[in-house]
């Protein structure tokens, strides 16, 4: 049985990411975040579980997730919050 | 001394010292702008002078007072005496440190301040008329301009205001007694503080309003709570009607006249009548057509989302600049104007505005609610978590109210929040900083929380969105 | 009626129904499994009935009657009465509506309740021996356990405790009067939080602590604003002082004799003796080792990140489990054992606990402190917001203190924040929430705060850690 540690020192993930790094099996001490400053978004744990380390951006809509890493406030331009959740997470 | 029509130029001309202006005159001169700052009256506006400051302020003491007053289920007793003059006094101080740090901060920041009326002139230049006898007028050429002149409260006919007896909020913050009756026309928040505060100062409080609640844009279950609490204070409510006119009455008062939509008349009596019915963009003497800007018919002036008007140099923000009306709103687009202005990619994305009332107990909302999320296309979930469920809000003799978060179903992003209760103001922050990061009700509830806080009933509230509240029944 | 030996069989047993085994309970029940709780005493352990919750009703009550005698200046005459009868009694209103509620609760989400002492038989059995005489006991089979015994006061040596002079916190937490003189032995956060609500009550008190300083985890700049206070109040401190004996006085009262590391003898005059020196866990009588599970030297169940005893079925929770010995961390690790024993991914993977100390003004800590920071790898950068800069707490007569943030330089992750004033408790939250969630000193900025609310020092301190704040200084 696989249950992967929770790694020693700070991870820059929200605890949805972290959570859904363990349910896949997924260190995420070694997942590239594509948030500001590294940030790890569930985007990135599941390009991870699914591609081997590659990770797909905060923006790429494909990634096959229903959710997606947390968005920074620097997205400029859009004010509806609604085209924003869904620019995140289609 | 008389002093001539000098001629001075600056990057950024800001016009008005509110929380709007000041705030965008030191961002401004922190991105190395040169940058002056005109104020006609008070530095920190409307806000710091006769407004959020001063209102808060009356706010904890009458609030202390009542409470200490009212705390024998506690094992206190008193029987505390205001005076209600020394109380103002203590307000007044409160904000002449507050406008004299704005004062300083600008300065200190490098920012130029200009005490007079600005008006413009054209595009590039406005003019500068000093107060007082005599003093004067400079003309300011600018490369920017940014607008921050705010607003003052509407006056409804027949009601002019006059001290002695139809007061304005800014005459009701610096009353140096407690009127016995105080007639109230509005029930939005800023009339329904005054009720609050008055009614814990004794005065014998009865609200007017045209609409049939109070507070117009909440939710039925907030008013409610905010309404019954007043109601228990001794406010007296009288929805659906419109104030016609005051006229003397026999005991030296005064006597209220309202009148229902459909013509039925009735009568208060009062001592005093606060008239506080909303506010009204200042933009009167400003002359903003002779830099090709147009105000909208209510008045206000329209900016696009880098807070720019239809003359892309100048700048409008605050309440000047339109809904919603409120002192951090008037900040943030300072903020954003200021960087705009320095060439950074700066704009207002916010995804959610919080806002609070001060009532007792107080409200904080952020973002949307269950009715708007749907509206919006989204499939929300709602949690909530009442206060009498709390035990921090138990140890604090303050149990009314609740939590609500507001999240997407599918996605569990949070969307909105409606606090009432202890603390709500203070609450919502956390809230705010959820929407803006894009957190999940699973992101707010793993969160340690510390115990006992009324902010635990966050986390709880997002746990009853999942179906899995520990104190509190799930649904 | 005697009741024999029967023998049950349960999923999950949970011994013990403070906040870690009562959270831990009904979140196994929420997850399906059969669950039985078992408590000696009283529902809601030490926190509920003479921890956090009646500590924090006194300190309501304290401070408000303090508050109310105090605030001349603010034009409120008053000069309240403390009935302290009449606040204990409200104080266990509080107490008994909250034990209801929790057993109400894991009812109403299909808990087994049984009362009674549980002890372990072997791994898979435990018995519970049933209070009062000839009430026999039962066999109760179990596939998983959580420990959740809690701990209780530590005694010195040569101060027993005893309600007519030695107190212990529980003690303190149940007084019918004000003792005229009260000395305290030990200055962590509850003996902190007790010096001030008993001094805010009108005794006289006295402070003995060993090491230098008071609240030793904390920061000097932290300590010393709450030791400042503490003085004003009329706390005496006496550090680099252990107690060593008690005697009778000639006056009727006691003496407090101390001693410090060189032998000098001091004595102190006291109606009351609180010993308050911390905390140690509860396994007497509980025969883990008939589990196969051994203490550590302190007398704590070590455990693992999902909660797990040596023996992997049997979980430890709270204080039993050690440091930090707070009850949202118990009710954390009890959710993670809940979750964990019902085969979720769930484990201890918080990145920061919050705490907070009751004092005046309060103390609200989370994360890394710059020290820890730097000790950590980090290039800390860190800002401040005084509250003495903020309005908000201007108008609440409160401005001690400021708000801290601790952040990487390089990525401006937020990693820790202190902050000491009015409300830290719950302003902590939001500062929390930014470090699970991987905020940026810019996400706090830029997410709009409410005007005027304490929070917007928050959101100073990330500016002027970036060196743009616009309330202070910039450094
Ligand atoms: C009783 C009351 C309570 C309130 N409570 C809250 C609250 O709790 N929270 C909240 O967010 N909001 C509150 N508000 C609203 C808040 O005060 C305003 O939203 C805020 O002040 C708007 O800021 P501003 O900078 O746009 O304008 P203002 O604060 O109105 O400042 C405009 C400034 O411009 C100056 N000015 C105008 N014309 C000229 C000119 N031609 N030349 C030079 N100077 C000029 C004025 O003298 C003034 O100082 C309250 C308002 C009231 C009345
Ligand atoms: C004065 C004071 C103030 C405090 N203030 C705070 C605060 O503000 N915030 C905070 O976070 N923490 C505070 N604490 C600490 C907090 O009370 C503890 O961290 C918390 O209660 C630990 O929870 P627990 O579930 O581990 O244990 P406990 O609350 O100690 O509960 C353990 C339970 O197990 C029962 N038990 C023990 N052995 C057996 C057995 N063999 N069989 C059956 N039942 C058994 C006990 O009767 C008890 O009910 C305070 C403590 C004190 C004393």
């Amino acid at each position: 049985e696989t249950e992967p540690d929770t790694p020693p020192g700070r991870t820059f993930a929200p605890p949805s990411a972290r959570r859904l790094a363990r349910e896949l099996g997924v260190d995420i001490a070694v997942v590239d975040g594509s948030g500001p400053g590294g940030r790890i978004g569930e985007a990135d744990v599941r390009a991870h579980a699914e591609g081997g380390g590659d990770h797909a951006g905060a923006d790429a809509g494909d990634s096959g997730s229903d959710k997606a890493p947390a968005p920074t406030p620097t997205d400029v331009g859009s004010s509806d919050r609604k085209s924003a959740v869904h620019k995140r997470g289609d | 001394m008389v002093v001539g029509d000098i001629a001075t130029g600056t990057e950024v001309l800001v016009i008005g010292a509110g929380p709007g202006g000041y705030v965008a005159a030191i961002r401004a001169a922190q991105k190395g702008l040169d940058t002056t700052l005109v104020e006609k009256d008070a530095y920190g506006g409307a806000c710091l002078n006769r407004g959020c400051i001063p209102s808060k302020a009356l706010i904890t003491g009458s609030g202390l007072a009542h409470e200490a007053g009212n705390a024998e289920s506690m094992g206190i007793h008193a029987d505390p005496a205001v005076d209600m003059g020394k109380m103002v006094e203590w307000k007044d101080g409160v904000v002449d440190r507050l406008t004299g740090g704005v004062e300083k901060l600008c300065k200190a920041n490098g920012v130029n301040l200009v005490p007079g009326t600005a008006s413009f002139v054209d595009e590039h230049t406005a003019r500068v008329a000093h107060g007082g006898q005599g003093q004067g007028s400079e003309s300011i050429e600018f490369e920017h301009a940014i607008i921050a002149t705010g607003s003052r409260p509407i006056q409804i006919p027949g009601f002019e205001f006059a001290e002695d007896h139809v007061w304005s909020s800014a005459d009701a913050l610096d009353a140096d007694t407690v009127p016995d009756r105080l007639g109230i026309v509005g029930g939005g928040y800023i009339g329904m503080e005054l009720a609050t505060t008055y009614a814990k100062l004794g005065a014998d409080v009865t609200v007017v309003e045209m609409l049939d609640d109070i507070l117009d844009p909440y939710e039925d279950d907030v008013k409610r709570i905010v309404r019954k609490r007043a109601e228990e204070l001794g406010v007296e409510f009288h929805f659906g009607e419109g104030a016609s006119e005051w006229s003397e009455g026999a005991d030296g008062g005064y006597l209220l006249h309202t009148e229902t939509e459909e013509g039925e008349e009735s009568t208060y009596g009062a001592d005093k009548i606060l008239v506080a019915v909303g506010r009204q963009p200042v933009t009167d003497g400003l002359d903003v057509d002779n830099a090709g800007i147009e105000t909208d018919d209510r008045g206000f002036i329209e900016t696009d989302d880098r807070t720019r008007t239809a003359v892309e140099h100048i700048h409008a923000v605050g309440d000047v600049a339109g809904d919603p009306m409120l002192a951090h709103v008037a900040s943030k687009e300072g903020i954003v104007a200021a960087e705009v202005i320095a060439g950074e990619p700066t704009a207002l994305d916010q995804q959610a505005i919080p806002a609070a009332v001060f009532t007792d107990p107080e409200i904080g909302t952020v973002g949307m609610t269950e009715e708007e999320a749907e509206a919006d296309g989204f499939d929300p979930v709602v949690g909530e978590m009442p206060f009498n469920a709390s035990g921090r809000a138990m140890t604090t003799g303050h149990t009314e109210g609740f939590v609500r978060l507001v999240a997407d179903d599918e996605t569990g992003f949070v969307l909105g929040a409606q606090i009432v209760g202890p603390e709500a103001s203070e609450l919502i922050a956390e809230a705010a900083l959820a929407i803006e990061m894009g957190a999940t009700l699973e992101d707010v509830a793993a969160t340690v929380h510390t115990h006992p806080t009324l902010a635990e009933a966050v986390m709880e509230a997002a746990e009853n969105a999942r179906g899995q509240a520990i104190h509190t029944l799930n649904r």
